[in-house]
């Protein structure tokens, strides 16, 4: 493993395209052959991913498994292909590919263009994976976009009624506001000559690159631009419903489970360490804004007739926690935002799928259509009760513990936010619970309710692995935390203004760059 | 000054190219109807034949020839070649692009191709030239050929007004354009460019006539690069026109006048870069936003396309206003870029607009996915590549422009760079209606398919694949970015 | 003796009707000969500096504008003959089939 | 034992685990075996604990097991840890055993159910969670327990889930319970910035230690208290969060018993007692504590009268009893409340499962006005449900007696009580009487109302339905006796037993107190007994006596009456002025405006209004080549005039 | 006022009728005249400014054969009297005072832009024939060789255009 360090990271992201490239010589038919392909690559991608937290060291606060290698170099213009992993990035690393190889199960249903359909998701998932491990912002930048491409595809192409306008609904909102981080980044590279993160951050800290007050709120609002609407706070959240109803059920995971994650990690890996002055100054609005996305999208979450759409304002307001997480700017809140970062993605995902599998058995997402699916589907619904409780935080269930660590960093910063959040967990119990009770309990109201087949094997192993993710998270959460640990006080060391006398220390270690 | 043989190879690519054209015309009446499709493989030969003496131009000036000929009125250098090489290389794919086109039009004719061959010549003249009558001696060659190429489907009534009101507007502004040239005269006494250069560095010429020269050469070439106000007549002329010439219009003489724009502005007139910076920061843009407003309501792809068109010139000025050796870098690689691209996608028009270019309209393309999966997905390919998704030239390329424009410095600069994303963010929507056309939607009747044919399917193939080739790594940017020096 | 000043007016102003031709008239013809007229304003132009800066490149410059004139002039008319040929009309408003 | 005490809540964790996810395809025998087993061991194991527990020098305790770290962030670690002290000893002792029998009877009860294995797998998870939160060493796994016996009252109460009112019952319950919860995570949550821990031990030294004045300056402790209390209110059914209670009744009767009566409820009342250091610390908590039980005691009372569902009944009794536990925590009477709460599990359990029993006997007939005269057809139901109403009335001798006269007593002599407090209590304990005797008379006496159908098959319930209910008719009998005050010549062991763990309250409660005379206190007692019997004998006249009295007392008195019945309509008051409200906000202001108008609205404005723009500037295209030159123009003329005049 | 002055104002004013007649006239053929007219005009004015060559190319191949063809084209195509549409509101409303506004500053400007004292001496500056080609087949010869290509172009492109199909 230390001599395969340096490559892990690529490998990982390479496993997929390999998939790609397999699934492009295997002819259309048979489906099952494709999937099977899909399912190997993607699980083979997890394999990967799992030696990464056991090799981690815990007390490195900068990046870990790093490779990097010059990719273009013009005078003036040099970007690397560098990656590497770090306590932020690792558990979204393996969150991306622990619930591919679920949204891969999950589409055996598809049945139209299933060769494309993988290549999309496969791609998909080497793009998400290189937005969490690209340390070049140029990288960054690349993957960023890259992957919405194959995302606009799954919900353009194989969608719901209304998949085109999601689909371009989706992607003009998106593009739009990171075609503002665009022009941001390279201002950025203009000022500290160079695309690399690491070293951008280390001039800021030594003190060799500062950013006039007006510069640094520039950089930050079109950085921030762009991560609210991924992840998405109010009011730029109008693309998520829409996005979420219309995506088929995979596309959904990976929407609500990884790519709003995008938002968060961004401000994280970004805006904090390289912006720290401009982010204290804007922390009270955009924590305004997260309180809001939290109650608001709690509050339309509660009167959604279509479940699928309900279970996307939830994400509204499940990813307010996490920003008002980071924004209290302690550990405890950050290590909390992070995982409920993590948390968000396993059982937003688990309902999304859940939701999906209905979807499979009815082809529709409306909640009245339901009712009473506990006498034909007991297992399933046993499942979806499961996950709707980890959603709305019983405690030893996974959200939980991201919540009640986001609530006590916020708290120390400002107890009324922590008050104003809290009522959103009340309000989660309040939508989540109803729709159950509409869906699952109560009598057989729709005669094609009543013959439902229950959860078939490939159901429940997805079902079972979110399930068994869920009460993971739930209890054993230190194994993560304490990989966040270093990282979380490395981001707030770094937004704490360098010293002056840093700048007479040595120079780092020399890093790929230039 | 005298004349020497060894400068005749200066002009080796323009020489080649002429006999060639010639060769073609006289062939011409030999080649029975129906077998035309040789004397375009002749043309092909010509054009190759060009590319292979820009090579041995290329090892000429490494080995250290001169770089300047005929009295520095032709040069030799690094930007020059560079662009002569890409327009021969879009004439190379224009005649590919043409082969099955033209007899499906039943226009197959071999002064197509020598007017291809000429207009060639045209645009060597103009990016390979350092005086201002030459340029524009070249630039005439171009326009005439490609007025008379516009019309070329002489019974199509929109190719007859195509040609007609390119014809009509263009040499309207080929008249500013000369007058512009003669006040310069007037003011400098030369029109050798390097001349002009330390005429108004020396501030012995005369303002009024400087400003005035500048404003109407400005015109002039504006107007064939197409930029505000004076792209009024490219979405007309690009519809009109056959696709493939369309496809050559479109790229060759723009990128030819846009060389010719860079080397007069930056070489001639550099001195005065302070004023004409706000003419081409205005003109970029009104460019972009015209252009992309324009396209987000078209319905004829063709016309959509040429709005298009519009937009990227505003994009290339972006960097042309930065005015840098990086942005004149940036220029040129985003010219060989939106070259492919764009030729790529107009021949994907050419193929399937289908006989008598009926099949123009964005609905047409429904379905096109399941129909004609490399058309469609080369399509997909031109049209993320137009918009600049990353890992195609179109992202690179941007990238690169808005990194030349931020890099001089300026706040006006980095304005416009936020202009031109916010026009990027606007530009998504249309360019996707295509792609949700091809791969949303079910086609609304059966349409027959046509196989695609082997020119055609080589055009695209190579196309796409340059087109992500040179988003992922690029040593054309480092040639681009060589060639860029020739003009300081 | 005549100042220059005064030849170059006159091209300006020549200059400027033929532009206000090209404006003003429908007939694709007129508006043809109104380009015209803009390049013997344009002519007279050179020949003034030429005379001005005693430099004769500028009359060789006429010559070349007289080349381009009728290079211009043989294909321009040809596309008029080729336009009137298929429309029966040489108004150029009325050419107005590829708009918005 | 007590190093292993961890096998207690753990015991019946894994009983849920293996009927959940295997019970489905086991036999009913095997299911009850292991539903039931588990739970009796739990049992066996908290006894074992409670003999090593005296064993021990009192000294040592409490004493504290930590395990793994559940949660550990920055400066937040909580530790998985075991408080043992007298109070957790005497809660688990009660729980599981009160639980074992609850489940034991359970065993008869739910044998012609559907989901037998469900039902014994939930309240198996029923009990982990409610020996983690007698167990906790801390606030946040007092919260787990807390939580989950909330989840679990959630899924029994909708056990019937094909009814909708069972799982809107459920819902209700669980929401409510999530409203008090709000409070408490803030407590928490303020707890932890105070403190920098959420242990029991060290938070309390704390308090203990540090002069009050610290935190008080800015109420910080009121603030905690009052926050915690919120919680409590919601679990423990008080006033304004009582609603849940009674509709909880929808689960089957073994739940009531054992969750909506005996264990959970009491959840609030234990973790105020086992703050009783936060809230004796804060003397503005304590009074709303106080008043808050008062008013909750005597306002479910009156619902009760009118109440003719025979859980419902109980279930307002429960609140009412509750209220008075937290009477006597308010007043500083921590160990009465808490021997109230042992008495009250005994009694009221024992209620519960005879209830069942007629209900098991009657086939699902839950409307007293439709029974009667069962005494002589259900002797043992009969019989044991006397026990458990003497108990309730506080008649003396019973368990409940002495409980509820100690809270009286306290309240009366407390500094923190009041005469007020003593009487509105006093006179609820009157109206307890009435409705508990207006039960047992409708239910048991009179003549028989039910249909014939009914009649024909009304049978005694089996044994393991009618044992249970014995070992609890003598609970309720005796349970009281290890608490008979001085007054009566008797000794409070279990305040003894319990002084430890309130030792550092009394301290300042006795420092306060005003001394007072056993001969006030039998006086008290008197009172109080007779107007038990009062509320018996007005039962007797209008149930049995004057059976139409009933109902002309409605007909006279048609508002009030009404009211009761219909609870003061809360419920409606809540889905009036909140619910529907908030559904009106989110669905016609926030959803349909807010978010399609205006937010979607803007967004598809942006695009609309840049295709205006679009086809605004497409129409300078106008195909027209003179408008194309006047362009052209145009932008000649301004570049030079730019050029050359604006900027020379 | 010298004989310069004279021929100067009259040959200047014959061209700015002539310029002014053609675009008065709605005829295309008056039109043409007039551009002859201006043509001639010209000629005259090139001579005066010493270009003899240019006067004589100007009259032979610009006047007689590029006008020749113009005439012989509205002959062939009978244009009669043009439309009088106006669809154009750009052109008449914005276009025209703009482009008399551009004739004014033009003017305006290259009045000032020369000094008065710089007067036109014909016989200091001659372009004769002979040095005229002396330079256009030394300094120009390139250009002149691009011209014929230019020629060539245009030629072809008339036949292309212009002939009927077979």
């Amino acid at each position: 493993m230390e001599a395969l360090q340096p490559y892990w990271l690529s490998l990982i992201l390479l496993t997929p395209l390999a998939g790609v490239l397999l699934l492009l010589l295997l002819p259309q038919e048979p489906h099952e052959r494709l999937r099977r392909v899909a399912l190997g690559a993607s699980l083979l991608t997890f394999a990967l991913s799992l030696p990464l937290p056991f090799y981690f060291d815990l007390a490195t606060p900068g990046m870990q498994f790093e490779a990097a290698t010059r990719w273009i170099a013009v005078p003036g213009f040099v970007a690397n292909y560098h990656v590497g992993l770090d306590g932020l990035s690792l558990f979204l690393t393996l969150l991306t590919t622990f619930l591919t190889p679920l949204a891969v199960l999950s589409s055996w249903p598809i049945t139209h263009r299933v060769k494309w359909f993988f290549i999309s998701l496969l791609v998909l998932e080497t793009g998400l994976l290189g937005v969490f491990l690209a340390l070049d912002l140029f990288l960054f930048f690349v993957f960023w976009e890259v992957m919405l491409v194959p995302m606009y595809f799954i919900i353009g192409i194989w969608g719901h009624e209304r998949r085109v306008y999601a689909a371009i609904k989706f992607i003009i909102y998106t593009m739009a506001g990171s075609a503002l981080m665009l022009v941001a980044i390279l201002w950025l590279r203009q000022l500290a000559g160079t695309f690399e993160l690491l070293e951008i951050s280390r001039q800021l800290q030594a003190g060799l690159l500062r950013l006039s007050a007006g510069q640094e709120m520039w950089l930050f609002l079109a950085f921030f631009l762009a991560f609210a609407i991924k992840i998405p706070l109010f009011p730029f959240h109008t693309w998520l419903p829409d996005a979420h109803v219309e995506a088929p059920t995979a596309g959904s995971v990976i929407l609500a489970g990884v790519l709003l994650k995008m938002g968060a990690y961004g401000l994280l890996r970004f805006c904090l360490p390289l912006f720290p002055n401009a982010t204290r100054e804007f922390t009270p609005w955009i924590a305004a804004l997260a309180l809001i996305s939290i109650i608001y999208g709690a509050l339309v979450s509660l009167v959604q007739p279509d479940g699928k759409k309900l279970v996307a304002y939830s994400s509204v307001s499940h990813m307010g926690f996490v920003v008002l997480g980071i924004l209290a700017l302690n550990v405890v809140g950050m290590e909390g935002a992070i995982l409920q970062m993590v948390n968000h993605g396993v059982s937003t995902g688990g309902l999304f799928l859940l939701v999906g599998m209905l979807y499979d058995r009815r082809h529709t997402h409306l909640i009245r259509e339901f009712g009473g699916l506990a006498t034909p589907l007991p297992v399933l619904s046993s499942f979806f009760l499961f996950v709707v409780l980890s959603s709305l935080g019983l405690p030893l269930l996974n959200n939980f513990v991201g919540e009640f660590l986001v609530l006590v960093g916020v708290f120390r910063v400002n107890p009324w936010q922590a008050a104003v959040a809290a009522l959103g967990i009340v309000l989660c119990a309040w939508y989540l619970l109803w729709m159950v009770q509409r869906v699952v309990f109560g009598q057989i109201t729709n005669e094609n309710n009543r013959t439902l087949p229950d959860a078939s094997r490939r159901e429940r192993a997805i079902l079972v692995a979110v399930a068994v993710a869920i009460l993971w998270l739930g209890i054993a959460s230190p194994l993560f935390t304490r990989r966040m640990e270093a990282t979380a006080r490395h981001i707030l060391n770094q937004m704490n203004p360098p010293a002056v006398e840093l700048a007479t220390q040595a120079p780092a270690p020399p890093r790929p760059s230039q | 000054m005298s004349f020497s043989l060894s400068s005749l190879l200066f002009v080796l690519p323009e020489i080649v190219l002429s006999l060639f054209g010639v060769a073609v015309m006289v062939a011409e009446p030999f080649v029975r109807p129906g077998r035309k499709q040789q004397l375009g493989v002749l043309a092909l030969a010509g054009t190759v034949a060009s590319l292979a003496a820009i090579v041995f131009q290329f090892e000429l000036v490494r080995r250290g020839a001169p770089v300047a000929a005929f009295g520095g009125t032709v040069l030799m250098d690094s930007f020059s070649l560079f662009l002569h090489f890409l327009v021969t290389l879009v004439t190379v794919l224009a005649i590919l692009a043409s082969f099955r086109y033209l007899d499906r039009e039943q226009i197959h004719r071999g002064e197509y191709y020598a007017l291809l061959l000429f207009g060639t010549v045209g645009m060597g003249l103009m990016v390979g030239s350092g005086e201002l009558v030459l340029i524009f001696l070249g630039l005439e060659i171009s326009s005439i050929s490609t007025y008379i190429l516009a019309g070329f489907r002489r019974t199509a009534l929109r190719s007859n007004e195509a040609a007609l009101k390119y014809f009509l507007l263009g040499s309207f502004a080929t008249a500013f354009f000369l007058f512009g040239i003669a006040l310069l005269f007037g003011a400098t006494g030369t029109t050798i460019l390097t001349e002009i250069r330390s005429a108004l560095a020396g501030a012995q010429a005369n303002a009024a006539l400087t400003w005035m020269g500048i404003a109407f050469l400005f015109v002039g070439l504006a107007f064939k690069v197409a930029t505000a106000p004076f792209q009024v007549w490219t979405p007309d002329v690009y519809e009109g026109a056959p696709a493939p010439v369309t496809a050559f219009l479109s790229v060759g003489p723009k990128a030819a006048a846009m060389a010719a724009f860079l080397r007069i502005f930056l070489t001639a007139l550099a001195p005065a870069a302070g004023k004409w910076f706000w003419l081409i920061w205005v003109s970029a843009v009104l460019t972009m936003f015209m252009g992309n407003l324009a396209a987000l309501v078209q319905t004829n792809i063709k016309r959509m396309l040429a709005y298009s068109s519009i937009a990227h010139a505003g994009y290339i000025l972006i960097a042309f206003a930065a005015g840098t050796e990086y942005g004149v870098a940036a220029v040129l690689f985003y010219l060989v870029v939106y070259a492919l691209m764009k030729l790529g996608a107009f021949t994907v028009v050419a193929h399937v607009s289908g006989p008598g270019e009926e099949r123009l309209n964005i609905r047409d393309y429904a379905g096109l996915a399941a129909r004609e999966p490399l058309v469609a997905g080369c399509f997909a390919v031109f049209l993320f590549s137009l918009i600049g998704v990353p890992l195609t030239g179109g992202f690179l390329g941007k990238f690169y422009i808005f990194q030349a424009a931020i890099a001089e410095g300026s706040p006006w600069l980095l304005w416009l760079v936020v202009l031109g994303a916010i026009n990027t963010a606007i530009s998504i929507y249309y360019y996707l209606r295509v792609v949700i056309a091809m791969y949303f939607r079910e086609p609304s009747a059966e349409i027959e398919v046509a196989p695609v044919p082997s020119s055609v399917a080589f055009v695209l193939t190579l196309t796409a694949l340059g087109t992500i080739y040179l988003g992922l790594a690029s040593p054309v940017l480092i040639r681009a970015a060589a060639a860029a020096q020739a003009l300081r | 003796m005549v100042p220059i000043s005064y030849y170059l007016v006159l091209s300006g102003v020549l200059f400027g009707l033929g532009v206000v031709g090209f404006l003003l008239r429908r007939s694709i013809i007129t508006i043809f000969m109104s380009i015209e007229l803009m390049l013997n304003a344009v002519n007279l132009a050179f020949v003034a500096f030429s005379y001005l800066h005693e430099k004769l490149s500028g009359q060789i410059f006429v010559f070349f504008v007289i080349v381009v004139a009728a290079a211009e002039a043989a294909v321009g008319l040809a596309i008029i003959i080729l336009v009137f040929r298929n429309r029966v009309s040489l108004n150029i408003e009325r050419m107005n089939l590829m708009k918005l | 034992m007590l190093d292993t005490i961890w096998l207690i809540p753990l015991l019946p964790l894994a009983g849920a685990g293996a009927l959940g996810v295997f019970g489905r395809h086991w036999r009913q025998r095997a299911v009850s075996a292991l539903g039931v087993g588990s739970v009796g061991l739990s049992f066996a194991a908290a006894l074992g604990m409670a003999y090593e527990f005296f064993q021990q020098d009192p000294g040592t305790f409490p004493r504290i097991e930590r395990y793994f770290h559940w949660i550990a962030a920055g400066d937040f670690a909580v530790p998985v840890t075991f408080y043992i002290d007298q109070l957790s000893v005497l809660m688990v002792l009660v729980v599981t055993g009160v639980g074992f029998l609850i489940h034991l009877y359970s065993i008869g009860y739910m044998a012609q159910e559907g989901g037998y294995y469900r039902f014994f797998a939930y309240l198996n998870l029923f009990m982990f969670f409610m020996l983690l939160l007698v167990l906790a060493g801390n606030y946040l796994v007092l919260f787990v327990g807390w939580e989950g016996v909330g989840l679990c009252s959630y899924l029994l109460i909708g056990f019937y889930f094909l009814r909708d009112s069972a799982s809107a019952a459920g819902k209700k319950a669980f929401l409510v319970n999530r409203i008090g919860d709000f409070g408490f995570t803030l407590g928490l949550l303020l707890l932890f910035a105070t403190f920098g821990t959420l242990d029991f031990a060290r938070i309390f030294q704390d308090v203990a230690h540090r002069p009050t004045e610290t935190f008080d300056q800015v109420g910080i402790l009121t603030g905690i208290s009052l926050l915690l209390l919120c919680g409590a209110v919601g679990k423990s059914a008080q006033v304004p969060l009582y609603v849940w209670l009674p509709d909880a009744m929808e689960g089957p009767t073994p739940v009531s018993a054992l969750i909506h009566a005996a264990t959970m409820v009491a959840a609030g009342v234990y973790m105020v007692a086992r703050s009783h250091v936060l809230f004796s610390a804060a003397p503005v908590s304590l009074a709303v504590v106080a008043t808050i039980g008062c008013i909750t005691g005597f306002y479910a009372a009156t619902i009760g009268l009118v109440q003719t569902d025979i859980k419902r009944v109980l279930a307002y009794s429960t609140v009412s009893q509750l209220g008075y536990m937290f009477l006597g925590l308010g007043v500083g009477a921590f160990a009465a409340g808490i021997f109230h709460l042992m008495t009250h599990a005994f009694f009221k359990a024992l209620l519960f499962l005879a209830a069942g029993s007629v209900i098991h006997a009657l086939q699902g007939t839950q409307d007293i006005r439709t029974m009667g005269g069962l005494r002589t057809k259900i002797p043992a139901t009969y019989w044991t449900f006397l026990f458990g109403t003497l108990a309730i009335v506080g008649f003396p001798g019973f368990s409940g007696f002495f409980s509820k006269d100690e809270i009286l007593w306290q309240t009366f002599i407390s500094p923190y009580g009041s005469k007020v407090l003593w009487f509105i209590g006093v006179f609820a304990a009157g109206l307890t009487s009435f409705y508990m005797f207006r039960l047992l008379l409708l239910t048991f006496h009179g003549d028989p109302r039910h249909t014939p159908v009914v009649a024909e098959r009304v049978h005694e319930s089996p044994r393991v339905m009618t044992r249970p209910l014995m070992v609890l008719a003598l609970l309720s009998l005796a349970g009281g006796w290890i608490g008979i005050p001085a007054a009566l010549g008797g000794k409070n062991y279990l305040e003894d037993f319990l002084a430890p763990v309130f030792a550092t309250s009394r301290l300042r409660l006795v420092a306060a107190g005003v001394p007072h005379t056993p001969t006030e206190e039998l006086e008290l007692m008197a009172l109080a007994v007779g107007l038990a019997l009062a509320g018996f004998g007005a039962a007797y006249w209008m149930y049995l006596r004057r059976p139409t009295l009933a109902n002309e007392l409605a007909q006279t008195f048609h508002g009030p009456y009404q009211m009761l019945l219909n609870k003061y309509y809360v419920d409606e008051l809540y889905q009036k002025y909140i619910v529907r409200p908030l559904n009106w906000l989110a669905d016609r202001i926030l959803w349909q405006t807010v978010d399609v108008e205006v937010i979607d609205g803007a967004v598809n404005g942006v695009g609309f209004r840049a295709r205006a723009a679009g086809d605004w500037v497409r129409h300078w295209q106008s195909g027209n080549t003179r408008s194309y030159a006047a362009w052209v123009v145009l932008g000649a003329l301004l570049l030079v005039t730019v050029l050359v005049w604006v900027m020379r | 006022m010298s004989a310069s002055y004279w021929l100067f104002f009259v040959f200047a004013g014959l061209a700015v009728l002539g310029a002014i007649n053609l675009i008065w006239q709605r005829h295309p053929i008056h039109s043409a005249l007039s551009l002859i007219l201006v043509m001639g005009a010209l000629a005259v004015l090139y001579l005066l400014l010493g270009a003899e060559f240019i006067a004589a190319v100007q009259v032979i191949v610009y006047a007689g054969a590029i006008m020749v063809l113009f005439v012989f084209v509205i002959m062939l195509l009978n244009v009669g009297e043009e439309e009088r549409t106006q669809w154009s509101r750009v052109a008449t409303y914005v276009g025209l005072p703009v482009a008399l506004l551009l004739v004014v500053q033009t003017g305006y400007l290259l009045y000032r832009a020369v000094p008065v004292v710089a007067r036109v001496d014909p016989n200091r500056f001659v372009g004769t024939t002979r040095r005229v080609g002396e330079m256009l087949f030394t300094d120009f010869l390139l250009p002149f060789e691009v011209a014929s290509i230019l020629i060539l172009v245009a030629l072809m492109g008339a036949i292309v255009l212009a002939k009927r199909e077979p």
